[in-house]
């Protein structure tokens, strides 16, 4: 009997604008951006935007997770702020004992990643052991965290101790090789990001459970771990941003973070992952947030627009990146 | 004796100058119960207008309030919800900003906005002889923001002063970190810089420090940050002025309708907080170490 | 029959809720045989198969794994003592690639990370052994049904069973797939696999069965080898009555029957091109071809269900144009989806609100009227013999048969003038299919016209009036009355024109 | 086999946690609220946190039909906002011609109805034509309106004539019979809601096309329509709700109507409905706005806690509604 299915011979084929589209968006904002001010591509204003796309950066890459096993986690920003309260209190509370030195700052990172991971597990178990919607999870204990930082604050600001911050700045600012240490840890955690979304069983394992979660089960993939896994690693990696964020002012307070979590998650979809989960790429949520950098920073660098209209370009803007990779649309 | 109940409503910790505010008022309320026997407060903080006229009802429903303390969020939406209190025969002491129709408040205490723009803008002036470029960061969009930088930019009318750019960094650290570090690439020369809010200022000159630059000679805040006054007072040359807003007008307020209500001493009538330089010279008559603010 | 059984059951039975749907069922699984369950819609084939396999667990009874009493806690440990089962409703994360799903909870490695280079070349392998040539990185989602269920062959071999359970497997395969597959199956056999599958082609049951055991209504009713059962015997045993008269008598359209739909030039894009043909009223045309071949496509296209373009579409003399599926609808022309899972039916829902979502607006202008969509259920029920073990069950509890049924009952809900029938007996017992048949008969007699589109040879050339075949999205050639036969259509479907075929197309 | 072509009997069965659980979570909260507060059930404050809720109540029963078609929305709170400046300006502007009277009044309250159903069908349009994800474009236009509105007041405040303000007063604080106009329209919003959601031919439709929009499709559902009428429907109720709101505080400005989307969402799924879509409930939105409006109006009632631990409050009070509707965790 004659084969007659169509041979589906490997040739090369165009990327779909799904994988174009960001890359497109990018490149555009990156011209326009060049187009309107000299300095734009300048290595100031490079390293500028890509040490502060670093905070968002690092909580995206984990929000790629857990979005692509299902998952949705509002209360990132407000993790963010409560764990860098709890860090500067704990550095500051340690200083008599320790005094200013490496000792302490490992103590504020340790403090900050368990802090993190702590956080993760507990949205992470209501989600998956309770088994409750992880919306009204994570706007619970977004409300939560944002609560207890201001307590912790008593309603102000909390400052790490000026010695301390002297010492600690250079996580910030400093790097290696003309790289600050924020674009280093971003690129760090894209890469292994990346490598585990794609290359790992994990990652598989992630996507399988947000495409069909009966599916992943009946295949032996533990599901509940699986997600549990992601918030707690998105828990982590808020924390390693905390550590990052930390040296820059040297403050935490009920302002910090806030709207964090619509940033990342914006980023992650930009990126072309899918909300809805069994999707998702970390690349893609690289270009997502370097988009969302970009479009405030060019901003900030012309005056065309009153600073009142600030907000509606950036709307416009997101909503055209992601027109750019939609694909023709398919009959349903 | 029967108890009097006094309400404080008040705008949440959303930054700073609210987050000094709010422990002022906090730790105001808490004295006055120790003290004040026949006293029972109420405090509530609100996070949109919306919410506070909410706060307001429930006091007046739930609590019977014999007098409010109001530091409305925006003047116009909280005049109504305000004059149904007065009108119910409850004694109202409105903070900080006025209310949009004459006649409601009996008490008064009053932050001076278009003030604290102006002795901005004079010292801008009187800093920078010849002129100069200077940046500014504006606060959330607001009346409030909306009356500094009116009374600044008349107060600096004429003066040579350019104003190379404005942009809002919402009384926050991170958004004026982030909005100066594009100023330092977008404008090669900035003489000075107008942050209009300590924590602003805060971003401001860590953007300053990292970019390396060293043609920004001042950046003057406002509001009388501890940590701010406290750098004025030993001579930082970045931050040789301050202009004082204090949070703790709220505790003044608190503590004058106590007494109104509690004595016989008369505390109607207006009691304005002026916003006053503070230079090297006066600094450490503002200083308060213990403040959270 | 002396060696042990590898599995069995022993008295089991099985309840959901208050309802029990299987009673005391007993059945032992030998090395090296095929063995063959069979029965009608909902008498518990695939609840059976499901305990065996370790996904459900039975409420009373046991399970023996090599003679010995086992309790499968989870579908691993099931797995792990060799048994592995193919679902009736496609077990696959759309997704994910095809290379994904078959390595799915069991990836290779290569120290930390995925051994994807071995991961394909075995894919491929495990592809080839079932002749599928869909590329490992497909996407599922992509893949037609028939694909899927390779893929998920392809993936129950990849897991080296010492017990293959196939739950319908050949339901959506071609002749061709399904002779691949039964290759495979003998190969097992050799091997010492046992394998336990059910099917309601009793002529493949015939084929490769060593043994055959037929449920009814929950319990087993016979059990037998093959050899001393013939078909009848077995359809007779399931049904409880004789369906010898599978298809009923064609009557043949007297010429000059008014022409009801004629269709010019129909492309839909990527799919098919120029499909021209007309129906006479009172007639049932069947639609051949591969799948693939674009069938579904162009009735979807022509019900507006998908972009397509006709130079002209006349019905019932009328020149029409679809812009909405819902216009093909008031026209009286409507399509009833193959894919009963995706798009046919609200899994999530029960059956009232399934039966009756195409067909709102005559349960009431604005409001619905509860009473009478109940009063349509219970019609429905009756008519088409659907059977539920409750009235408000989740429809994505009920067997696939008994879901086809309601799908059929929710098409009919709209009563067609014209309509098109997308492989309507997929996983329906042979009882039920002629009813069906009867049924689609019995509409045609009335003056509707059908349109059949089916991959069963036997019902193309038992039902169909008149024969339309497709291949590569075009039509290849129609067989009138006389001229429908096997080899006629498979030629018409692989592109050989016999030199005296009339082309009447 | 059992019979099942006669209905069965309807015999008496317990109403199953998912719909008790909101029912119980509000009990609880009244029952506290009496307990801390003897003046908790006045009717003053019975109407005072009612009135309240109307305005979240009203976008949530549209919310509630969005997010049963599968949908949802970002932009109702920023909607809101730029609505009432809408609406302001145009009455201030018209004053002079119109003057102080009813026609100005119904002026108004025709603008907020048809800006929200052009902003409703707007989303709509670039969600079901274009077809990107809701999220994205509800975000970006959240973020369009919000600066509208910011824009519009030159970042300060909108507000109304005073003198119109007077007149325009009675729609929220008047009523009849003692019942506010707020509650009055909210209480038909949503029994028309209700209605609509489960006995007509629309709220199936929303079901379906949640549920499966490709089943809806096939089954002749329009699928893109009926999303599109969902979201204009919900600008139209934004539109409502704003004639309520504006009257209440007669101004308008960037910080009005912030966080009502997440308010709106949370009533949502507290009550039950389904955030991936295919079944909601009107009735449960409701209770889910009602819990949340006792949350605030409770811990106004008292002084046990600080106020910086409200948002922890309200939080896990959020957590503990849904916890309480769970049903016994299937197994998958
Ligand atoms: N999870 C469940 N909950 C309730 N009832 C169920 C469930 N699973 C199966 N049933 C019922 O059990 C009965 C047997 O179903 P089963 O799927 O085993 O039938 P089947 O023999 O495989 O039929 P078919 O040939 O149609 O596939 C049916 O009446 C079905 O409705
Ligand atoms: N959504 C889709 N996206 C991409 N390709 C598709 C999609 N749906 C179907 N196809 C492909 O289109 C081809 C034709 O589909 P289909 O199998 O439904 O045709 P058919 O002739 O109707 O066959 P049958 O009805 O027997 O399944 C198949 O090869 C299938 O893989
Ligand atoms: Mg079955
Ligand atoms: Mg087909």
């Amino acid at each position: 009997m004659t084969d007659v299915t169509t041979p589906q011979t490997k040739s090369f084929r165009m990327p779909s604008m799904s994988v174009l589209g960001p890359i497109i968006a990018l490149i555009v904002l990156l011209l326009i951006g060049t187009a309107l001010n000299s300095n734009f591509l300048s290595a100031a204003n490079i390293t500028n935007v890509l040490a502060r796309s670093a905070f968002i950066g690092i909580i995206a890459v984990g929000m790629t997770f857990v979005i692509t096993a299902g998952g949705l986690d509002l209360s990132v920003g407000s993790m963010a702020a409560f764990i860098a309260g709890l860090m500067i209190l704990v550095m500051n509370a340690a200083l008599p004992s320790l005094g200013v030195g490496v000792p302490i700052i490992l103590l504020g990172m340790f403090t900050a990643i368990v802090a993190g991971l702590l956080a993760g597990l507990l949205n992470g178990f209501l989600i998956t052991a309770l088994g409750i919607e992880a919306f009204i999870v994570t706007l619970g204990s977004m409300g939560i965290y944002r609560s207890l930082v201001t307590w912790l604050a008593d309603g102000g600001t909390l400052s790490l101790d000026f010695g301390l911050r002297s010492f600690y700045r250079p996580v910030y600012f400093d790097g290696i090789l003309g790289i600050s240490w924020p674009i280093i840890v971003f690129a760090l955690v894209v890469i292994i990001g990346e490598i585990i979304m794609s290359r790992s069983v994990y990652g598989r394992h992630c996507a399988a459970t947000g495409s069909n979660e009966h599916v992943a089960h009946y295949s032996n993939v533990n599901v509940n771990r699986t997600r549990l896994i992601s918030y707690a690693a998105l828990g982590i990696l808020v924390g390693i941003a905390t550590i990052m964020y930390v040296p820059r002012l040297g403050s935490a307070s009920a302002s910090t973070g806030v709207l964090w979590e619509l940033e990342a998650i914006a980023a992650v979809i930009i990126g072309g992952t899918v909300l809805k989960g069994g999707f998702g790429r970390v690349w893609g949520t690289v270009i997502g947030v370097l988009i969302l950098s970009l479009i405030g920073n060019i901003l900030n660098l012309t005056d065309f627009v009153s600073p009142y209209l600030n907000g509606a370009i950036q709307g416009i803007i997101i909503i055209l990146a992601v027109i750019l990779q939609r694909e023709r649309k398919t009959a349903l | 004796q029967e108890t009097k109940v006094i309400g404080v409503s008040i705008p949440a910790a959303t930054h700073g100058w609210a987050g000094g505010m709010n422990f002022h008022a906090k730790e105001t309320v808490e004295r006055l119960e120790e003290v004040y026997s026949d006293l029972d407060f109420v405090l509530a903080t609100a996070s949109d207008p919306g919410k506070q006229v909410n706060d307001i009802e429930d006091m007046v429903a739930t609590r019977n309030i014999d007098a409010l303390v109001v530091l409305p969020f925006e003047s116009d939406p909280l005049t109504p919800p305000v004059q149904s209190v007065a009108d119910s025969g409850a004694w109202v002491t409105v903070v900080d900003r006025g209310l949009s129709v004459e006649g409601i408040k009996d008490l008064y205490v009053a932050g001076d906005n278009s003030g604290f723009g102006k002795v901005s803008g004079e010292f801008m002036a009187q800093q920078m002889p010849d002129g100069g470029d200077i940046v500014v960061l504006r606060g959330i969009p607001t009346t409030i923001d909306n009356e500094r930088v009116e009374g600044f930019n008349a107060a600096i009318e004429g003066s040579g002063i350019n104003v190379l750019d404005m942009e809002h960094g919402n009384w926050n650290r991170d958004d004026s970190f982030t909005v100066m570090q594009d100023f330092l690439s977008k404008y090669p020369n900035i003489d000075a810089v107008w942050a209009s809010d300590d924590d602003m200022a805060i971003g401001v000159l860590a953007a300053i420090e990292a970019a390396g630059r060293d043609d920004v000679k001042f950046v003057l805040g406002g509001a009388g940050m501890k940590e701010m006054i406290k750098r004025t007072a030993d001579g930082d040359e970045m931050i040789p002025a301050n202009v004082t807003y204090p949070p703790s007008m709220i505790a003044t307020a608190i503590e004058l309708t106590a007494v109104g209500l509690t004595s016989n001493a008369p505390v109607s009538g207006t009691f304005v907080i002026g916003s006053v330089l503070v230079t090297q010279e006066n600094a450490m008559d503002f200083y308060y170490p213990d403040s959270p603010f | 029959m002396s060696a042990t059984p590898v599995l069995a059951l022993r008295d089991v039975s099985k309840s959901f809720g208050s309802i029990e749907v299987l009673h005391g069922v007993t059945l032992a699984l030998e090395p090296g045989t095929v063995h063959a369950l069979i029965g009608e819609n909902g008498a518990g084939k695939s609840t059976t198969m499901k305990i065996m396999a370790g996904y459900q667990l039975p409420s009373k009874g046991a399970v023996e794994l090599d003679g010995a009493a086992v309790r499968f806690d989870s579908l691993h440990e099931g797995e792990m003592a060799g048994i592995v089962m193919i679902h009736q409703e496609f077990n696959l994360a759309e997704q994910l690639t095809v290379e994904q799903n078959i390595f799915l909870g069991r990836e290779l490695k290569r120290g930390p990370l995925l051994d994807k280079a071995e991961m394909r070349r075995r894919t491929r392998d495990y592809l080839d052994r079932v002749a599928c040539n869909v590329s490992p990185d497909a996407l599922v989602s992509r893949l037609s049904n028939s694909d899927k269920q390779m893929v998920e062959i392809a993936k129950a071999l990849s897991r080296d069973a010492r017990v293959l359970i196939m739950d319908e497997p050949t339901a959506v395969l071609t002749k061709r797939e399904t002779d691949v597959l039964f290759k495979l199956v003998a190969a097992l056999r050799a091997a010492g696999t046992a394998v336990l599958f059910t099917s309601h082609k009793l002529d493949e049951v015939a084929e490769i069965s060593d043994h055959v055991t037929i449920m009814r209504d929950g319990a087993v009713v016979q059990s037998s080898p093959t050899s001393e059962i013939t078909e009848d015997e077995m359809a007779t045993a399931m049904v409880g009555r004789d369906v010898s008269d599978l298809y009923p008598a064609k009557p043949g359209v007297e010429r000059g029957a008014p022409e009801v739909l004629s269709v010019e030039n129909l492309s839909v894009p990527g799919f098919a091109s120029n499909v021209s043909f007309s129906l006479p009223q009172g007639q049932i045309l069947g639609l051949g071809g591969l799948i693939g071949s674009g069938r579904t496509e162009v009735m979807e296209g022509l019900a507006a269900l998908r972009p397509a373009s006709a130079e002209r579409v006349t019905l019932f003399g009328e020149p029409v144009r679809f812009k909405r599926p819902s216009d093909a609808q008031q026209a009286g022309l409507c399509y009833l989806t193959e894919d009963r899972k995706l798009r046919g039916l609200l899994l999530e829902r029960g059956m009232r609100e399934n039966l009756t979502l195409q067909n709102l607006h005559k349960f009431g202008g604005f409001l619905i009227d509860r009473n009478a969509e109940e009063t349509a259920l219970t019609e429905a029920i009756g008519e088409f013999d659907i059977r539920a073990g409750s009235r408000d069950v989740r429809v994505g509890n009920m067997s696939g048969g008994n879901q086809q049924k309601l799908l059929l009952a929710k098409i009919m809900l709209s009563e067609p003038r014209i309509l098109i029938v997308d492989e309507p007996t997929r996983g329906i017992d042979i009882g039920t299919k002629q009813q069906i048949y009867a049924f689609l008969r019995k509409l045609a007699d009335q003056g509707h016209a059908i349109i059949v589109i089916t991959s069963e040879m036997p019902e193309l050339i038992g039902l169909a009036d008149r024969v339309m075949v497709m291949r590569l999205g075009e039509v290849s050639g129609t067989l009138n009355a006389g001229e429908i036969t096997e080899d006629a259509i498979v030629r018409l479907s692989m592109g050989l024109r016999a030199e005296q075929m009339p082309m009447t197309a």
